[in-house]
């Protein structure tokens, strides 16, 4: 990793490492401790979604086919377009440009906030056609098929986890991009871009990973 | 800061600080004495001691309960307190002491002082977070603390549903959401700890020269980062279902109560291991120091605190033999969980060969050491019974099983924590405990322990069921026993606090190595500096390099 | 610094073209991985597609893993722990279905 | 251990096959365990002693392999343990597997109480009377949340889960009376969940079948649903609430909060339970039952009336309820 980069770019050290390398080393090191967490979370909920196929298969399928697919299609489009951005940032930071970095920042938390009002529509979609069944005071559209509630609700509780890790990382990622505006950034905290680009990578990995679990797979019997 | 101002007005305040020495540097403690310097602090040390604060206000909180279940229990048909009050008094004791003070008790308090200073660090790798991992600690307990002022919650510390979902009328939730919180608590420490033994070793310290104290806190770390994600989301579930009656776990919709259960013990048994690993940790630190020689097999042990905390992801389901889980799985849970006997066995049988032909000092740490190995092999073999599939059935949800745990947390991990603790004191504080009267209350600890809970492997297997408020009248004078053992056990937790607080204002300055150890730690000063060494330590030859040294094979000695 | 692309020197435009190379064949990949999802999602050509669904995914982490997030170029512990991950979401799925497919 | 005698046995009574079986397995079990224990407990005491600091005590290195000795007291202990998980899943599979000509015992539990139904239709609540000498097969369910049926005296306990039936076989072989438990937390009253399980020789089966399994245990079943679903705790004299005594209430006549007077028949008492609110009481009570209407099958709300009707006035003998 720092290997490519930049004259004028690099890592400040703080006071208790030894050297810059062994806090490059200790900050990768410490991004994918908790992206093993990450994806220990969300793991968790896809086996829950695999154990409802199994005890429900058609209640399942029924309730697969009644979630925007194409909403969700579209949604992945965008954040496979925000990996994009967040790679050039992450290219930017090393060449040392660092406005167009910070531009490509921008467009990553802008294609991130696309997601998220494209979620949102896709909820109210999904109120509209009574397709909110922990809303007790809605009916459900499935009714007639009580355990399609099940996995209806499961795809809120993980799209709702992976919506608030987005909109995590959209606050985060503003928050960086305004001090790495400033002059000199690069020369600080360039690992600062790499540690983030690799916790937003991994928030689309996520989501690649929930597009079909939930959406695309049981559309099939 | 001034360094001269600080010392000056630390000798104001406090009249027995250590005088400072001329061209030293004063130590963590009296670096700087605000309140902000504690409650901001980054040093690993001092977030270490609040975590020591925290955890101990809980272990009264959760022993306070264990009480109230004991006097309970001295007679049969409840007529002391109601059922509910009962209820409610098991589930604070099972989760203050489960996720308040068992699972960080020896990590996030021995692990975050010693660890840097063992692989000779000046902190761990992000002292920020570290920090941060104390206040969400503290959230977290805030919320747990909020839901017991309230009212108290009656689920149990294992929250099954639809019990804890649907039926329960206690308040649930600010208990979730409080043990969801203190879930990252643990992740984040684990991740420092993790980061730190990687990356922040000083030159020449190989992996091979590690403590076994560090290999096993790698170890308990691996755990916290793979299985506490796991019961986060399970609780995020549970919180959801009680909420908004998401279903998945609710049979009325059709959910499946068991799955809740599969999630649960994918983390409840590894922490488990998050609790006891750290305990053979301390354990194979004293040993040696005691026994002044050399730590007998010293790459298998290192290995075993790896293969423990691997193998422990692969026998949750011993935990559910007869809650509904299919026959295949059962036996498949029951066979590898047979295979936990063999790194067990490799800490037991190695601790054991390391006295032999030692050279002992009988202080306190060297007793609780001992009572541990003692109690942790009657612990642990006992877990061997509950892993036997038509033993188990008998002998599930006893007391049988409420004697197993208790010996493996109390007989392991308390002793080891009360071990560790007066074995590193003086490190800790810079000054002696009273020797005499650490060795009365290791010994009345040990006594009052087997009073209290070997009882309760006879009342297992005399089929009384566990959590009952009210109980057969024949079963009454093992109860009472276990209840008067508790007792002498009160008695033996009161003393350490007692002298061990006595002995920060009066007790004998300690030298940097008053127990002639070997190990970084005690190579700096007692208490050591912020920054933990004056000049980078020099890393020995060889781990565990005590006086006598048993002829092991060449490979062991590098 | 120096972004609008006309003022960019002949020595930029080939270093910015080496270095957004691999970013933009990346996209496109994943891209094109998605399109097959997309396609066998919503026509359901025959049963069992969620076999071939899931291996496109599979496809599709891999490539993030390895090439977005660069797990390829870094050093093996790097590597290990990318895949750690993975390794006990095995074992957590496969030891819960042991209850689930012996019901 | 029969409830009958208060004392403390040293070991539980076994009153099948299997559950001898299963003893066996376990007293083997225990003496591994001491040979794997006792040797480290002498050995700790005993090098504590020997070797303390200062004690004349040869140290010379022993030069043993330790590689060797490692690997033996790695794999001995776990060979020697594995001989138990193979004779413990043996036993296990038997248990999983009921003869086809066994007995079926509908069980179903519930907050908090357990009722059995037996294959000729009688059912019981709390207690269950079996014959010995024939398999008998538990099929369980919950209707709340999980509990789990216990049965000491056959060293087996199986979880009654909510939404699909579980198992359990045995046969015993031992006259006698033993505890029966709820053995999965459950809430409040979970240790109250639970009676005697009564193990009689066949024709005592039947005569019980026919006479007290149908007569008397109406009222016994009404006692114990009275318990089960709350009445007691606050109707039984010296209640924290002080509900109205439900003793020699059947029959009498009754002043309600708007000047009329009723006589407490089967349908009024049924009407109560079910709609507390109305015909509000004389005397300025607060009313403060909750509604039973939907929560009270119609067999066992006549059996809770059945039961009313017997309670005897305060100073009859209580023993017709019991």
């Amino acid at each position: 990793m720092s290997e490519g980069l930049a004259k004028g770019v690099g890592v400040a050290r703080a006071h208790h490492f030894e050297s810059v390398a062994q806090q490059r080393e200790a900050t990768t090191l410490g991004i994918w401790a908790w992206l093993i967490t990450e994806l220990l979370l969300f793991s968790a909920l896809f086996l829950v979604a695999l154990i409802l196929r199994i005890q429900h298969p058609e209640a399942t399928v029924a309730a697969a086919r009644h979630l925007k697919f194409w909403i969700g299609a579209a949604n992945t489009v965008v954040l496979i377009c925000s990996s994009l951005t967040m790679s050039m940032a992450i290219e930017f930071s090393r060449m040392g440009w660092q406005r167009a970095m910070v531009r490509a920042m921008l467009a990553t938390a802008a294609l991130g906030t696309l997601f998220l009002v494209l979620k949102g529509y896709e909820y109210y979609a999904d109120w509209d056609e009574h397709m909110m069944p922990f809303l007790s005071s809605r009916p459900f559209a499935l009714e007639e098929t009580p355990a399609a509630r099940l996995f209806v609700n499961l795809y809120y509780v993980a799209t709702m986890l992976h919506a608030v890790h987005l909109f995590t990382g959209i606050t985060l990622l503003l928050g960086m991009t305004w001090m790495a505006a400033k002059a000199g950034f690069l020369s600080r905290h360039q690992n600062w871009i790499e540690i983030y680009g690799l916790y937003w990578h991994f928030i689309d990995l996520v989501w690649i990973l929930a597009f079909p679990i939930l959406y695309v797979v049981n559309r099939g019997t | 800061m001034s360094a001269s101002g600080t010392i000056e007005g630390a000798a104001h305040r406090e009249p027995h600080a250590p005088e400072a020495t001329i061209g030293r540097k004063p130590d963590y403690l009296h670096a700087e004495s605000t309140l902000r310097s504690w409650f901001f602090t980054t040093d690993h040390k001092r977030i270490a001691l609040l975590y020591l604060a925290s955890i101990t206000g809980f272990f009264v909180i959760g022993a306070l309960a264990a009480g109230v279940v004991r006097l309970a229990l001295v007679v049969p048909n409840g007529a002391i307190m109601t059922n509910d009050t009962y209820n409610k008094a098991f589930t604070i004791h099972g989760v203050v002491m489960v996720w308040f003070f068992l699972i960080p008790s020896i990590p996030a308090t021995f692990g975050n002082f010693l660890i840097p200073l063992m692989i000779g660090a000046k902190d761990l790798a992000f002292p920020k977070l570290n920090l941060t991992s104390w206040y969400v600690f503290m959230t977290g307990a805030l919320f747990t603390l909020v839901s017991v002022v309230l009212g108290g919650v009656d689920t149990g510390w294992t929250f099954y549903a639809p019990l804890s979902t649907a039926f329960s009328n206690t308040w649930v939730l600010p208990a979730l959401i409080g043990v969801t919180i203190v879930g990252f608590s643990s992740i984040l420490t684990g991740l420092n700890f993790v980061v730190t033994i990687h990356t922040m070793r000083a030159p020449g310290m190989t992996w091979f020269k590690l403590p076994i104290f560090v290999w096993t806190h790698y170890a308990t770390s691996l755990i916290f980062l793979l299985a506490t994600p796991v019961i986060t989301t399970a609780l995020i579930l549970l919180i959801a279902e009680r909420a908004f009656h998401v279903g998945v776990f609710d049979p009325a919709y059709g959910g499946d109560p068991v799955l809740f259960q599969h999630l649960f013990w994918f983390y409840s048994h590894p922490a488990v291991y998050i609790m006891v690993l750290p305990g053979m940790g301390v354990i194979s630190e004293i040993v040696p120091a005691f026994a002044r020689k050399k730590l007998f097999g010293y790459r298998f042990v290192a290995y075993a605190s790896i293969g423990l905390a691997s193998v422990t992801f692969f026998v949750w389901g011993h935990h559910m033999f007869i809650n509904g889980q299919s026959d295949l799985a059962s036996l498949v849970f029951s066979a590898l969980s047979f295979a936990v006997a063999v790194p067990s066995a490799v800490k037991v049988y190695n601790w054991t060969a390391t006295i032999h032909k030692g050279s002992l000092r009988l202080d306190t740490p060297m007793l609780y050491a001992m009572g541990y190995i003692g109690l942790f092999v009657l612990g642990g073999l006992t877990g061997l019974y509950l892993a036997t599939l038509a033993i188990n059935q008998h002998i599930h949800a006893t007391y049988f099983v409420v004697a197993h745990f208790h010996y493996i947390m109390v007989g392991g991990t308390v002793l080891a924590f009360l071990g560790g603790l007066h074995f590193w004191w003086p490190k800790f504080t810079g000054r002696m405990y009273s020797e005499p009267w650490g060795r009365v209350s290791a010994i009345l600890i040990f006594l009052g322990f087997n009073v209290t809970f070997f009882p309760q492997f006879i009342l297992g297997y005399l089929g009384m069921p566990r959590r009952y408020a009210t109980y057969p009248p024949e079963f009454q004078l093992l109860n009472v026993l276990s209840s008067a053992g508790a007792t002498i056990l009160a008695a033996g937790y009161i003393f350490p606090m007692l002298y061990l607080v006595y002995s920060l204002w009066f007790g004998r300055k300690a030298p940097a190595n008053p127990w002639d150890a070997k190990g970084l730690e005690w190579e700096t000063s007692s208490p050591p500096p912020t920054l933990n060494f004056v000049s980078p330590p020099e890393v020995p030859r060889i781990p565990y390099d005590y006086p006598i040294q048993a002829t092991e094979s060449k490979d062991q000695h590098r | 610094m120096r972004t609008p692309l006309s003022t960019l020197t002949p020595a930029d435009r080939a270093q910015l073209k080496q270095r957004m190379r691999k970013p933009v064949l990346t996209f496109l990949a994943l891209l094109a991985l998605l399109a097959v999802n997309v396609t066998l999602g919503a026509t359901l050509p025959f049963a069992h597609v969620w076999a071939i669904e899931l291996g496109v995914v599979a496809l599709m982490a891999a490539t993030i893993l390895l090439v977005s997030m660069e797990v390829i170029e870094e050093p093996p512990l790097i590597r290990l722990f990318s895949g750690l991950g993975f390794f006990w979401v095995c074992i957590m799925v496969g030891m819960t279905l042991t209850d689930y497919l012996g019901r | 251990m029969t409830p009958d005698h208060a004392a403390l046995q040293l070991w539980p009574v076994a009153a099948s096959a299997s559950a001898v079986e299963a003893d066996e397995l376990i007293l083997a079990f225990t003496v591994l365990t001491l040979v794997l224990t006792v040797p480290v407990f002498i050995a700790i005491t005993w090098f504590a002693l020997r070797y303390r600091e200062g004690s004349e005590a040869d140290r010379s290195p022993s030069g043993i392999r330790s590689n060797l000795i490692e690997i033996s007291w790695m794999l001995i202990p776990f060979l020697l343990t594995l001989v138990f998980f193979v004779w413990g899943a043996r036993l296990f599979v038997d248990s999983k597997n009921p003869p086809p000509d066994a007995m079926v015992v509908e069980v179903i539990g519930r907050q908090w109480m357990w009722k059995f139904q037996h294959p000729t239709g009688q059912s019981e609540i709390n207690n269950l009377h079996l014959p010995i000498g024939q398999p008998i097969k538990l099929r369980i369910i919950s209707q709340d949340v999980i509990h789990a049926l216990y049965l000491p005296a056959v060293r087996m306990q199986v979880a009654a889960l909510p939404d699909r039936y579980t198992e359990m076989w045995f046969k015993a072989d031992k006259v006698g009376t033993f505890h029966l438990y709820c053995s999965e937390y459950c809430g409040s009253d979970h240790s109250v969940m639970g009676g005697k399980l009564t193990l009689m020789n066949p024709g005592d089966y039947q005569d019980w079948l026919v006479h007290a399994g149908a007569q008397q245990g109406v009222v016994a079943a009404g006692r114990a649903l009275y318990e089960a679903y709350g009445c007691a705790s606050c109707h039984e004299p010296g209640s924290p609430v002080k509900a109205p005594s439900l003793a020699g209430l059947y029959g009498s006549r009754v002043a309600l909060a708007d000047g009329r007077n009723v006589v407490a028949d089967d349908e009024w008492l049924r009407q109560k339970i079910l709609n507390p609110n109305g015909d509000k009481l004389a005397g300025g009570g607060k009313q403060v039952m909750p509604s039973f209407a939907g929560r009270i099958p119609e067999d066992e709300l006549n059996k809770i009336v059945d039961f009313i009707k017997a309670y005897p006035r305060p100073g009859q003998s209580a023993e017709a309820t019991r």
